[in-house]
């Protein structure tokens, strides 16, 4: 329960943290911490408007889009706090349950019958499948580490034997990676942007509206916590007391936004057709971090 | 056997003479009558510790394996009989009577042989029963005769199941020397005192056939585009699936070779998933986008088997138990949503009349049923949650990592390029289902249709979704199933299974928790959605056209440009051709042109098309010896003669 | 005294279709010797293994075979009866009394026990089945005939030179007797190189009428042209007289000290007539010619298991068995066929299954039998015959089983055209094929059916006596 | 004596492959009637009065005058006499000759037993040859034919050679089939020579696939 406690908590400020620093780094005063979760608010008490074209997908996909995402956060450990749905291959539901949001996405956005939002869903798919395997080698090098089956305690790493900070980065570096193309973030793409042509999750969405463009944004958020959550789960030692876990896990969340707030503002996206490559070498590191942990363990 | 057989063969006269009408009658009663008895026995069968002997005369045996088969494929023909009495009506008029008759006959054989196939372990017998499936099956999917390709088709179909029947007729007949009579049952005597994998990849050649594996899949993709919907159901629904049946039976008689032969079955249904659904992904007709999928669901069965073959070999019970419960799980989840897919597809084929999803949108809302029906089969076959298709992956995803976790090199690279492989066929999956239900149900239609479509008549909504509720069923509560498969399982693979299943049960519980909160949150938050805009009224309004106002249908994003990017990046694989006609220089105005995309499955064009094109040319020019004329004939006798001279003095014979 | 009244009243008959040479007449003179013949083959069952006027012996292998001839004659008289009946009298009159006359030498060569009198029937039979061949006196049956008659007396003239090197010994020349019996008590003494030479030149010899390589051609062209109930016949009765003949020698030669080298010759010959038959059937363009290829094939396939031992014998009984059955209905269907599409040209028919549900139907179940699919009893004998190949030489299985899926190829794919293909011309006839013509095929295939389950005892009985393989083979193999 | 007509008989075949003109085919067929019957009475010891009549009718009566009359009456009624039309220059063919010549030589030596007289083997080996080989080049039918003639003349030899003696009946049989295979095939030989307006062995030729 704390888990997810603290994940909706980090939920309200990461997106915040980001527009914050962003907007900091580039000299302007900029909105409040909380200004996205105020957007949303504003957009769930509106009415809704849909396409002409658009049918019963439309209606229910963001709906599924959001409790997908919300269940799969409920097993999410954070720092030695137990999540709520925790059992062996738990991640596989996890991973499966992104995908099923990313599947609601996909085909709401070519409900509308729009011209533009089948880039967004073509990208999207293709990104999520390429990405998918990276996060499958860290757990399947993680079981290999620790021999556990569930995220609750695979990602216990610093309780393990072997464990060396490196691995710990390298993972979160990936987990990051991971983060910031699932989330549709630069440089894979820029949620700022306003051109149509350009954008991949922005344009799936372009035809959504008031409610139901709330609770897309809210996944969103949450999956940012999600990702936030491994990442702090990973660099925390698990067994120190329970303040300084919560301390050390807020630290590295408002360094994980501040990270990624840093990153939009120096970087540039990527040309499109060069994400493929970029993504595929987020895979490779993994592998490349499956087979240093071979090597810990003596396997090779 | 030769009761059942001549109750076939009197039913069979019968349908030939009597009204087309009461045919449909017969044949339902016919079906009705063999799904009944056969699914008591099987269910005596499974209830029954010991494998029941003594249930059926003669030459069947009936074991778990056998019976768990039994169900699945007569859980399937009820719904394709169902569907096939409305898929057919549009096509009574225009096609011989006779023809309609043998369709009905073959679908009464069909269904009678694949009940047998499962329950034979005689060679003669089973081939026997092997073969005339192939045949009725042949005959069901050529009923479109005077489509352009059909016959070509259902004849490769025809020549490669035969082919197949030879592999496993050589294997049998290798197993059992020795012995007085060719049977499954020498495997055992026959395994214990040879080497395994010789004979076992004769069979894995014979069956896989049947069953599509990688290089031996070629057949698919052709024979269910050309087959009507409710047969392609049917045959990629179960018929497919004895082939996965005839290498479990195998499997359960090896006695050595295990990591050889798991190594093996591993990387070639790796390969073999991964190029079903990369393929598919590029396919327009839905229909060949769906036998792609067959390939590729046969590829994870096969990641199964061969995962628990791999797991007897290193004596994790874990891994091979979860290993062949997420095989045959998968066996059954696959037909059921892929029987439902094809129905579906054909409901949408039965109204449009065109296969090519590019000339196709929009049709959720003339046929919101099937769209709804095909959306559940989507996300099924994807493998998602909260849907059946997620159960068997989970269960193979979990052997997998149990085999991860406890490691030796060799194992682990093959069991990381299996794991790999699995989660980008999944990924895939997505893509491509995606595509296939949007391009299709969503958005407008892209080109005027022949006339408004309507949802699909009764019969066929019903066998649509029919397969629906135990796909809901398993992927909601899945509890319910995981004891007793793996007390099935444990049995037909001699495992010991209670110590998984305690773990299983828990795991199971958790995911059914998870799929039923996602309801309830789903639930919750479209009641709170009604709430929070109770005070608006739902507006609609032009789709976002970037400020152009002119929007039609036709810029819509089509399913090619949706898997543009992906064709660039698997261009290595699958090579995708253009068609187009060039400009030429006199021409001022351009004429009406066309342009289309086609990829083209390697191994067919390649390892297939080619080589029996130049053995076809060759025998063609050995016609030059048939001059026809008498004294060549006469030379010929000459000829042999001194062949047979020749030969004798050289001591050749 | 029975096969002397049969002989007599035959060649009386054949004689008498002369002096009354219309139509009316003619049927009741073919009738009365169909009534005759099939009387004789039940009384020949009573005289199991008596001998009849010196030469002529009901032995088992006689008795299977005239029992099958006097089931395929009945039905192609039928047939004939509907085929002629627009022929003019005398060709009328020349037909039956050819047909006639083939039976009786066919019955002959069936049942006779001695070496000469066997070849004396068999180029009797060459002679009167030139006539059936010719009934058409067009260039085409012409041709066929004159190369059937020619290349058929070659043939025979060097199987009569073997028979003289096969009583080359000393013993068999002072007694003269030539009998298969005679032959089997010298045999020790003839010397090995002359027993070969006799063995591969009756083989060459009779292949003509075996159709086996090397002299298959004649038997295709005359399959060809011939009427096809007549074809029917050829493929059937005919070859079987052929099988006859070259089995009765190949038994006797096989127990010697060149059954090896036999079986090799066989071997080579089978693999050979195999794939002469699997490649032209790709290229031929005519119904008929590819049944008759079929025919090419089967006959291979029976020398290949004739080289496999006694269950050899066994297969190729059985084979030759249903293989005259099937092929006799296919080809009588086939006739059916061209009365609608009038061609068998596959270019230029089509859309048979329109035109004709029921004859397409059944020439679907013909097809399904021929090529051996279960739920044929060709699916059996096949089955048997790869297992003793498995057993024995693998190379060979494999070659059989890749010529036999060409065969298959060529047989399905080619009728499939022809059923289902696209009609060259916009309208046929309307048939006139009343029910009951199509009676006998079906028989015909209900017996190639059942035989998969139930072999009649005493069928099976007279086989395994020809073959000598022990009694409860067939159980222990497929758990009866 | 059994030597000069060997030798004679050898002669006749060589004349027969050598010659262009179908009368003299007809002639030197003739004269191997009477050669062979010279040679079986010779041979043959111990003849009743039947098995002479036999031998007679089958030498003289049916190898030196009906088939001849019939051969006849083919040239007769088709009015073709000379071979314009062979595969193989008439040069080659008495070399091919030759060569069988040699070849029956070595198979009668090698093939040899004891009963049996070589020389007997050596001409019967050739006659058969003989025939395969007119059959094999020669265009026209009608030289088919003679070939045919020629082989069964080889079967007579071979059987005088390995000396049997079938029982009447059967020599009966065997004597009324061949004939009557004679007579059929100049039957047809005569019908397609009106139906196709000749002998050439290439019209034959449209039957195969």
């Amino acid at each position: 329960m704390t888990a997810l406690i603290l994940i909706l908590i980090t939920s309200f400020f990461t997106a915040g943290l980001i527009v914050r620093t962003k907007s900091i780094v580039s000299g302007r005063k900029g909105p409040g911490v909380f200004q996205p979760w105020k957007n949303v608010l504003v957009l769930l008490r509106k009415g809704l408007i849909y396409s002409e074209i658009s049918g019963i997908i439309s209606r229910i996909a963001p709906v599924i889009v959001f409790a997908s995402v919300a269940i799969s956060s409920l097993m999410i450990p954070v720092a030695g706090f137990k999540p709520l749905l925790s059992f062996n291959g738990d991640f596989i539901l996890f991973a499966y349950l992104v995908a099923l949001a990313r599947f609601m996405m996909i085909i709401a956005s070519f409900d509308s019958g729009s011209s533009f939002e089948g880039m967004g869903a073509s990208r999207e798919a293709l990104y999520g499948m390429l990405i998918e395997p990276a996060l499958f080698v860290i757990i399947a090098g993680l079981v290999i580490f620790t021999g556990q089956f569930s995220l609750s305690t695979l990602f216990d790493l610093p309780g393990e034997a072997n464990y060396n900070l490196v691995y710990g980065l390298i993972i979160s570096y990936i987990i990051g990676n991971i983060t910031l193309i699932e989330n549709s973030r630069v440089p894979v793409d820029d949620p700022k942007t306003h051109l149509e042509l350009t954008m991949i999750h922005e344009v799936m969405v372009l035809d959504t509206s008031g409610f139901n463009l709330g609770i897309i944004q809210i996944a969103s958020f949450f999956k940012f916590a999600i990702f936030g959550s491994l990442i702090a789960s990973t660099l925390i030692p698990w067994n120190l007391p329970v303040h300084w876990r919560i301390i050390l896990f807020a630290a590295v969340q408002i360094l994980f936004a501040v990270i990624i707030g840093l990153i939009e503002s120096f970087r540039t996206r990527f040309k499109m057709n060069r994400n493929q490559q970029y993504i595929l070498t987020v895979t490779l590191i993994s592998v490349l971090l499956f087979v240093v942990i071979l090597f810990t363990k003596n396997i090779f | 056997m030769i009761y059942l057989l001549i109750f076939l063969l009197v039913t069979a006269f019968l349908i030939m003479v009597i009204r087309q009408r009461s045919a449909l009658y017969v044949t339902g009663l016919t079906i009705l009558t063999v799904v009944v008895v056969s699914s008591v026995i099987s269910i005596k069968c499974l209830i029954s510790a010991d494998t029941a002997t003594g249930l059926l005369p003669a030459p069947f045996i009936c074991d778990r394996l056998s019976a768990f088969f039994i169900l699945i494929i007569n859980f399937t023909v009820i719904t394709g009989f169902l569907y096939s009495t409305g898929y057919l009506k549009p096509y009574l008029k225009n096609k011989p009577e006779k023809w309609i008759k043998l369709h009905y006959l073959a679908l009464i054989w069909l269904h009678a042989s694949m009940i047998m196939v499962p329950l034979l372990r005689n060679g003669f017998w089973f081939l026997i029963a092997w073969e005339i499936m192939t045949l009725a099956s042949f005959i069901l999917v050529i009923f479109e005769f005077d489509e352009k390709g059909t016959l070509k088709a259902g004849i490769s179909y025809l020549i490669q199941m035969h082919v197949g029947m030879v592999f496993i007729l050589l294997a049998l007949i290798l197993s059992s020397r020795g012995f007085n009579g060719v049977s499954f049952d020498n495997l055992d005597f026959y395994f214990r005192h040879n080497s395994n994998w010789p004979v076992f990849l004769l069979f894995f050649t014979g069956f896989g056939l049947k069953a599509g594996f990688f290089l031996l899949h070629t057949w698919l993709p052709d024979a269910h585009p050309a087959a009507p919907s409710h047969v392609s159901g049917i045959m990629s629904g179960v018929m497919i699936k004895l082939g996965i049946y005839g290498i479990l039976r195998i499997t359960t008689y090896l006695s050595a070779d295990f990591a050889q032969i798991g190594a093996f079955v591993i990387i070639i249904s790796a390969i073999t998933g991964l190029f079903g659904v990369m393929m598919a992904i590029l396919q327009h007709d839905v229909k060949k986008l769906l036998a792609y999928h067959s390939i590729e669901n046969i590829g994870i069965i096969g990641l199964g088997i061969g995962l628990g073959i791999f797991g007897i070999s290193s004596g994790n019970t874990f891994l091979s138990a979860a290993g062949f419960a997420g095989a045959l799980l998968h066996t059954l989840n696959h037909s059921l949503f892929k029987s439902l897919l094809f129905y579906s597809a054909g409901s949408v084929i039965n109204q449009v009349h065109t296969r090519d999803v590019e000339q196709m949108g929009g049709l959720m809302k003339f046929m919101p049923y099937t769209g709804w029906a095909f959306l559940i089969g989507s996300v099924a076959i994807s493998g998602l949650p909260p849907l059946n298709g997620f159960i068997s992956e989970f269960l193979i995803y979990s052997s997998l990592f149990n085999g991860i976790a406890s490691p030796e090199f060799n194992k682990l690279i093959i069991l990381f390029i299996a794991m790999l492989s699995l989660v980008l066929i999944g990924g895939l999956a997505l893509l491509c289902f995606t595509k296939v239900f949007s391009v299709i149900f969503l958005g407008q239609n892209r080109t005027a249709y022949p006339h408004q479509p309507a949802e699909a008549n009764k019969a066929m909504i019903f066998s649509q979704f029919l397969p629906v509720i135990p796909v809901v069923l398993i992927g909601f509560f899945p509890v319910l199933i995981i004891k007793p498969l793996l007390i099935l399982t444990g049995s037909i693979f001699s495992l010991e299974t209670t110590a998984l299943s305690g773990s299983m049960f828990a795991s199971m519980s958790y995911i059914s928790i998870g799929a039923v909160s996602l309801l309830f949150l789903f639930v919750a938050v479209l009641i709170i959605r009604t709430y929070a805009v109770r005070k608006y009224n739902v507006k609609t309004g032009p789709t976002w056209g970037c400020g152009y106002t002119a929007v039609d249908s036709r810029q819509q994003y089509t399913a090619t440009s949706f898997v543009q990017e992906y064709a660039n990046l698997a261009q290595p694989v699958i090579k995708t051709g253009h068609s187009n006609i060039n400009y030429s220089d006199d021409e001022i105005f351009a004429e009406k042109r066309e342009f289309h995309t086609h990829s083209d499955d390697f191994v067919k064009s390649k390892l297939i098309f080619k080589p029996v094109e130049f053995v076809l040319n060759l025998f063609r020019r050995a016609a030059v010896f048939q001059t026809g004329r008498l004294q060549h004939y006469v030379l010929y006798l000459l000829l042999f003669l001194l062949l047979i001279f020749l030969l004798t003095f050289l001591k050749v014979i | 005294m029975l096969l002397g009244i049969y002989f007599i009243s035959g060649i009386l008959l054949a004689g008498l279709i002369f002096l009354f040479p219309w139509r009316r007449t003619i049927n009741y003179f073919t009738a009365l010797f169909i009534l005759i013949q099939i009387l004789f083959a039940v009384f020949a069952f009573f005289r199991k293994d008596q001998t009849e006027l010196r030469y002529f012996t009901y032995d088992a292998l006689s008795l299977i075979f005239i029992l099958i001839l006097s089931l395929v004659s009945t039905a192609t008289f039928y047939h004939s009866i509907i085929y002629t009946r627009d022929s003019g009298h005398w060709q009328r009159a020349l037909f039956y009394s050819s047909f006639i006359i083939l039976n009786v030498s066919l019955t002959g060569v069936y049942t006779t026990n001695n070496l000469i009198v066997s070849w004396i029937f068999i180029e009797i039979t060459t002679l009167s089945v030139a006539y059936l061949i010719n009934h058409h006196r067009t260039a085409n049956s012409l041709e066929a005939t004159w190369k059937y008659i020619f290349i058929c007396s070659v043939g025979i003239a060097l199987a009569y030179i073997g028979i003289l090197f096969a009583s080359s010994s000393s013993g068999i020349a002072a007694s003269g007797d030539m009998s298969f019996n005679g032959l089997r008590n010298t045999i020790s003494t003839i010397n090995p190189v002359y027993l070969k030479m006799a063995f591969i030149l009756i083989l060459a010899g009779y292949s003509s009428k075996l159709e086996i390589f090397p002299l298959y051609t004649i038997g295709i062209d005359a399959n060809y042209v011939a009427p096809s109930p007549v074809s029917a016949f050829i493929s059937s009765a005919l070859v079987n007289g052929g099988f006859v003949a070259f089995f009765r020698v190949f038994q006797i030669m096989s127990g010697t000290v060149v059954g090896e080298w036999i079986n090799h010759v066989l071997l080579i010959t089978g693999i050979l007539s195999l794939a002469v038959a699997a490649i032209y059937m790709q290229k031929a363009t005519n119904l008929k010619r590819i049944f008759a290829y079929s025919t090419v094939e089967h006959m291979g396939l029976v020398l290949i298991a004739l080289s496999l031992g006694k269950t050899g014998i066994y297969i190729a009984l059985l084979q030759i068995m249903l293989h005259s059955f099937i092929k006799s209905g296919l080809l009588f269907q086939t006739g059916l066929l061209h009365r609608v599409l009038k061609s068998y040209k596959l270019f230029k028919s089509g859309g048979y299954l329109r035109v004709n549900p029921t004859g397409s139907m059944v020439l679907i179940i013909g097809v399904v039998l021929i090529t051996a699919i279960p739920p044929s009893a060709l699916f059996m004998s096949e089955f048997l015959l790869f297992r003793e190949l498995g057993y024995t030489n693998l190379p060979v299985f494999i070659i059989v089983a890749l010529l036999l899926t060409l065969v298959f190829y060529g047989i399905i794919s080619k009728n499939l055209g022809v059923l289902i293909g696209k009609p060259s011309q916009s309208q046929y006839d309307t048939p006139e094929i009343k029910l009951p013509e199509y009676s006998t095929q079906i028989i015909f295939f209900s017996f190639a059916i059942i035989a998969t389950f139930y072999i009649p005892g005493f069928l099976n009985d007279l086989i395994i006596s020809v073959s000598g393989i022990p009694e409860g083979f067939l159980f222990k193999v497929f758990n009866f | 004596m059994l030597i000069l007509l060997y030798v004679l008989f050898g002669i006749s075949l060589v004349y027969i492959a050598a010659t262009e003109k179908f009368r003299h085919y007809i002639q030197a067929y003739t004269i191997q009637g009477i050669l062979l019957f010279g040679m079986a009475i010779l041979e043959l010891k111990n003849f009743s009065i039947l098995n002479l009549i036999l031998i007679l009718a089958e030498t003289i009566i049916f190898k030196s005058f009906v088939v001849p009359y019939l051969l006849r009456k083919i040239l007769q009624q088709t009015g073709i006499h000379n071979v314009h039309k062979r595969s193989l220059q008439g040069n080659y063919t008495v070399l091919l000759m030759l060569l069988f010549l040699g070849i029956s030589l070595v198979l009668a030596h090698e093939l040899s037993i004891p009963s049996v007289n070589e020389v007997y083997m050596v001409i019967a080996y050739f006659t058969l040859f003989t025939g395969l080989l007119l059959i094999s080049v020669r265009k026209l039918l009608f030289g088919h034919l003679v070939g045919f003639l020629i082989i069964e003349n080889a079967v007579f030899l071979f059987s005088i050679a390995i000396g049997n003696e079938f029982p009447l009946l059967v020599n009966t049989g065997i004597l009324l089939d061949i004939f009557v295979a004679v007579l059929i095939m100049s039957m047809f030989l005569t019908s397609i020579g009106h139906k196709m307006g000749g002998f050439e062995a290439e019209s034959l030729s449209r039957l195969k696939d």
